[in-house]
């Protein structure tokens, strides 16, 4: 592994209206790294999410992918770049089955996704690449449901096996564990760290604090809108700041 | 602290809600004294505010919910809240392009509303009457949307996350505000910090996987690192500490 | 699916084509459906307009029902394919040139014209989304409404319509003694856009459409501009709906304003919705039930037995608008899934379509 | 100059029937969801009621044409409120199959005139004033162009006024930014819909009234025509505004009465270039609030 920055923030600031949504974010995550971001609600997490991927234009600031400036950039076009991200709430395509929402995400990478002279086919390479990225997260079982109908952490399985199938060079998870069973968290553990494992760049809103400990390299936290300290988890915990911020006060 | 005295307030059974035919949570079961600040607790995306909003009948729901013995989760919301259910929602939901004064008029049900409370709480808010409440801070449209729900009298009030995003002193002006209400209505409050939870609740509700799994006072419950470990998976931080 | 089914679907459907291919060469009477045995022109002339709205109603399904696109302007291209091809077949080849040749010339320009203006209306159209697209496509058929009853240079007929110029038009598909070979083209018509429509479907392009018609944003992330895959998917449907305007001019030897109208594209949102947007054949069965019921009903308003009724039920009655306005509004109330969608509302006594989920959202 | 007079203030009545219809349009939008394709049937209804009634009070006076235009209100708003009551509120919360409830009743109503008073034009008789002409500024101005304005204003100011003073329309106002958080406050939102339906159904109900003075006929399709006009004005002034449909109004009829004295009579074409125009470059309409 390199250690030049996959993904840099300069200075993002975000205002809507008069309020001030993000300010004077800035921060370098090193290709393969793993990063998990905390800090209350409302500490403009996902919104932070967001100006990566493009949902939302920052206010100023620049975002860099890869050395490339991607901060004009439209949503696909950074995601055609190697960006890939999840949401807070599961976002499947809920009438598609779930090899088909998988296999989407196989064609984008490969190409002729939107070809009209193409049917997809049992069989066919992106089919076949989909079921294997289903398996990567044990859900192979499951390709022919709807997606609608898949339990929770399935739906989670089925989104990180999207991203396996897109392999992104960079992945933004926003909460992968909200509102997932106890007994599921273990499991879907283990599968973003297999998903961490080929060397991918990832960066997790997590609120589960064990699991962004057992998984992360640094942690970032955040507190209306600006970073308070990006550390090892260690040293984060440790921090008083951090603290006050988080738990409103050491108790 | 003190056992519930008399009925409770709000009694909910079986509760389950669903969001486009999706369930966000299943089978809640729990009860709000009728005195006192009950605090709904449980990590993000755990069920707390669709569980307000199951109460409210602002998702679809199915259960049994009682208000002070009275069957409640077939009403349509604004029969509910006409019944003495005051909410804040998460986010403060203002109307941005009403001024301050109107936002707290169209809250206004009873006949004498309390308005001499409301400034007294909110005295910044007197000072911006004429201003539209899009263009207030943070902190100040939530003081907005606790006026809206303070100017009635309730016989329960549902605050969702009060102090999301707020700077320390506002927190405090809103942990005030909340403690001056508790005296005479009870509250069912959900909030992350636990220093405002410590603070104002005597009793605690643990949500986890959209079940509720601990119910008791928040002593009891603050005081005990593993179950705070086990339930909201925040003790590592406290610990260090 | 399984494969089983579907080889039974398909040899069904081919049944019923050649059914239907057959139909002309038979005598089958429907007393109160069908105006006459099945081999008399008037009864053909009927079922083959139905199988051409048939036709349109299933090019627009494929834009509202699987790609989520409400537009209120599918007419425009209707009318294109009807008055393009008119107004070719009256303008176009020295008479010099063979008539096979000319009429063939005519269809080829009227459809790249067909394909020219649904690319520049759909690439206008769908930099905006819901309501917004909704009343762009509107404003551009609206436009289109008013180029043609403003009959510039005398080229559209203005509000008398375009009568088709036969002197370049094959002698088979001309005259009322042909309406069997009319019959068997507008079935040709109606096979070949359900087969489009069904590969379009099937194909990559159509579930990235599917799939943007849920969730818009997911389909970004992805790295897919879900413009292109819609821009396809409205021209598509556009070219397919120029089809069958084609086939509506010969059929009717001729095109009326009224085609190019919102109120048309109006007609085909009935049509769609009461056949069932979340079912391909359904907008098939919605084509022919409703043209059945149209024609049906204005044959019904003018019989003795309303004549005789007293003015409050005579008046209603002898409306067909009326009565199918009426019916559509019970449907939409009552009868969420459409017509095709009774089956499966028994089978599982609770009904959904795709489309039912979204909302008009502004953008 | 005077042709510009003319003009002008043609476009300003013009614009006073295109605002009637989509004042109530817009609020509909705004506070529902709702794209009322039934508005144009509202306005015909109206139209036709307000001229039986008027004709056999006083034909051609002004005390029957008040008598038409009361009656023509009343009947907007009875209507509307009985669409909303009976119709859309079945549907609650369901905009698409909502619009498509409007979609058939228009269609179902219009042939229903149809049947009862013709396909053709029923031309109308006005009181004699608003039959001659005013001159200002060396233009003579029909007279009926000054009632039409005159009117609008009013419902203008009386729909302002109504939203701004009142609770009801404090209740419509904060409905339209965010309509769950009015029932959270215990406010029955939905009773504000059958308001906001009668309240528009009114306003198309005197716009139905003055159609039939500004055109001198009434006929089934006097409104199918105002309706895409009023969609139009609507869109371009924004979904929910009601400032934004009285400037778009008065754009809209304006820009349509230069195009077809200056572009050989392509009024209707630029206005729908307008729209296409108006949307790629602002897809919220010029004062519309942001999705």
């Amino acid at each position: 592994m390199t250690d030049h920055a996959m993904l840099s923030l300069e200075q993002i600031g975000l205002r809507i209206g008069g309020a001030r949504i993000l300010e004077g974010v800035s921060l370098d995550v090193p290709a393969g790294q793993m990063l998990g971001v905390i800090g209350p609600n409302g500490a403009g997490k996902t919104t932070l999410f967001n100006v990566v991927s493009g949902v939302v234009r920052p206010t100023s600031g620049r975002v860099l992918l890869d050395g490339a400036d991607v901060t004009r950039e439209s949503i696909h076009r950074r995601a055609a770049a190697g960006l890939g991200r999840t949401f807070q709430t599961s976002s499947l395509f809920p009438a598609l089955s779930v090899l088909e929402n998988v296999r989407l995400a196989a064609q984008a990478h490969a190409g002729g996704a939107t070809s009209l002279v193409r049917i997809p086919r049992a069989g066919d390479a992106a089919s076949e690449r989909a079921l294997e990225c289903l398996a990567e997260v044990g859900l192979e079982h499951r390709a022919g449901a709807e997606a609608s109908g898949l339990a929770h952490g399935e739906k989670r399985k089925v989104e990180i096996a999207m991203l396996i199938a897109a392999d992104p060079k960079v992945i933004l998870l926003d909460e992968p564990m909200a509102g997932v069973a106890s007994g599921d968290v273990p499991a879907l553990t283990e599968v973003i760290r297999g998903l961490h494992r080929g060397g991918r760049t990832v960066l997790m809103v997590e609120h589960h604090m064990e699991v962004v400990l057992g998984l992360v390299d640094r942690v970032a936290v955040m507190h209306h809108g600006e970073l308070l300290a990006v550390d090892t988890p260690e040293a984060v915990m440790a921090n008083p700041t951090v603290q006050s911020a988080y738990l409103g006060e050491a108790m | 602290m003190s056992e519930p005295a008399s009925e409770p307030i709000l009694v909910v059974d079986a509760l389950s809600g669903r969001i486009a035919g999706q369930q966000v949570i299943e089978d809640i079961a729990f009860e709000v004294p009728a005195t006192g600040v009950t605090a709904l607790l449980g990590r993000n995306g755990v069920g707390k505010t669709s569980t307000i909003k199951s109460i409210l009948g602002l998702i679809e729901r199915t259960g049994d919910v009682r208000l002070a013995g009275e069957r409640i989760d077939a009403l349509p919301t604004h029969r509910i809240v006409q019944r003495g259910v005051g909410y804040v929602p998460e986010d403060r939901e203002v109307f941005g392009q009403l001024t301050v004064a109107e936002n707290l008029r169209l809250a206004e049900r009873d006949a004498a509303p309390r308005r001499e409370l409301v400034e007294r709480l909110f005295p910044d808010l007197v000072a911006r009457r004429a201003q539209r409440a899009g263009t207030l801070s943070g902190g100040q449209q939530q003081m907005v949307s606790l006026a809206r729900a303070l100017v009635n009298e309730n016989r329960l009030l549902l605050v969702d996350e009060p102090t999301k995003g707020l700077a320390p002193r506002i927190v405090d002006e809103v942990a005030v505000a909340l403690a001056e209400a508790a005296q005479t209505v009870p509250i069912l409050l959900v909030e992350q910090n636990l220093r405002v939870v410590r603070r104002l609740a005597e009793r605690v509700v643990v949500l986890s996987g959209g079940r509720v799994v601990f119910t008791g006072t928040a002593v009891e419950f603050l005081d005990d690192e593993e179950l705070i470990h086990r339930h909201l998976g925040v003790h590592d931080a406290s610990e260090a500490a | 699916m399984t494969r089983n089914k579907t080889l039974w679907l398909a040899v069904g459907g081919v049944l019923l084509v050649v059914l239907l291919a057959v139909l002309p060469l038979l005598a089958i009477e429907i007393p109160g459906v069908l105006p006459g045995p099945t081999y008399t022109p008037g009864t053909l002339q009927l079922i083959a307009y139905a199988m051409l709205i048939a036709a349109l109603a299933l090019s627009y399904r494929m834009m509202f029902g699987l790609a989520g696109l409400l537009s209120f302007g599918h007419a425009l291209f209707f009318a294109a394919g009807a008055y393009g091809l008119g107004m070719t077949l009256d303008a176009f080849g020295p008479a010099e040139w063979p008539s096979e040749l000319i009429f063939l010339g005519s269809i080829v320009v009227t459809l790249a014209a067909g394909f020219v203006l649904a690319a520049t209306v759909g690439a206008l159209a769908l930099r905006v989304t819901g309501i917004s697209f909704a009343m762009v496509t509107l404003a551009f058929a609206q436009a289109g409404s008013v180029l043609i009853r403003r009959n510039p240079g005398g080229a559209t007929g203005g509000d008398e319509g375009l009568a088709l110029d036969i002197e370049h038009v094959p002698g088979a598909l001309v005259g009322v003694l042909n309406t069997r070979n009319l019959y068997w083209v507008a079935l040709g018509v109606l096979v070949f856009v359900y087969l489009v429509v069904l590969w379009v479907e099937q194909s990559r392009a159509g579930h990235v459409a599917a799939a943007t018609r849920e969730n818009e944003l997911r389909v970004r992330v992805l790295g897919l501009r879900p413009y292109n895959v819609k821009l396809l998917i409205f021209i598509v449907a556009s070219v397919l709906a120029a089809v069958a305007g084609m086939g509506y001019l010969l059929l009717q030897s001729g095109a009326a304003p009224r085609v190019a109208t919102a109120d048309f594209t109006l007609t085909l949102l009935v049509i769609v919705v009461l056949g069932g947007v979340g079912y391909r054949w359904g907008a098939i069965v919605g084509g022919i039930v409703y043209t059945l019921l149209d024609q049906r009903l204005t044959a019904l308003a003018g019989s003795e037995f309303i004549a005789g009724l007293p003015a409050v039920l005579r008046v209603p009655l002898s409306e067909p608008l009326f009565i199918l306005g009426t019916l559509f509004i019970l449907v939409v109330l009552f009868l969420p899934g459409g017509i095709a969608g009774i089956p499966q509302r028994i089978r599982s006594g609770r009904a959904s379509h795709p489309a039912e989920s979204e909302e008009v959202a502004d953008a | 100059m005077s042709t510009i007079v003319l003009l002008l203030i043609t476009g300003l009545g013009l614009g006073a029937l295109y605002f009637l219809v989509a004042s109530g349009l817009s609020l509909i939008y705004g506070l529902m969801g709702v794209l009322n394709f039934a508005h144009g049937s509202f306005l015909t209804i109206s139209a036709f009621l307000g001229w039986e009634v008027g004709r056999r009070v006083s034909d051609g006076t002004w005390w029957g044409l008040a008598i038409s235009a009361i009656v023509g209100i009343a009947v907007g708003a009875i209507v509307a409120a009985l669409t909303e009551y009976l119709l859309i509120r079945r549907l609650y919360e369901r905009h698409i199959e909502q619009a498509l409830v409007t979609v058939g009743l228009s269609l179902a109503t219009v042939a229903l005139f149809e049947g009862i008073w013709g396909t053709d034009p029923i031309y109308t008789a006005r009181p004699e004033w608003l039959t001659q002409t005013t001159e200002i500024l060396g233009a003579k101005i029909p007279n009926d162009r000054f009632l039409l304005i005159a009117c609008a204003v009013i419902v203008l100011g009386g729909i302002v006024l109504f939203l701004k003073r009142t609770r009801y329309g404090l209740i419509i106002r904060a409905g339209v930014e965010n309509r769950q958080m009015v029932t959270a406050l215990g406010i029955d939102v939905r009773r504000s819909f059958t308001l906001v339906f009668a309240i528009g159904g009114a306003a198309a109900g005197l716009g139905g009234v003055l159609a039939s003075v500004y055109y001198g006929y009434v006929s089934a399709h006097l409104g199918s025509v105002l309706l895409i006009f009023a969609f139009i004005v609507t869109v371009i002034g924004g979904l929910g505004s009601l400032t934004g449909a009285a400037v778009a109004s008065v754009l809209v009829a304006v820009l349509q009465q230069f195009a077809n004295y200056y572009l050989g009579g392509t009024g209707d074409l630029v206005v729908v270039v307008a729209l296409a125009a108006v949307l790629l470059i602002r897809p919220r309409g010029l004062m519309g609030k942001i999705a």
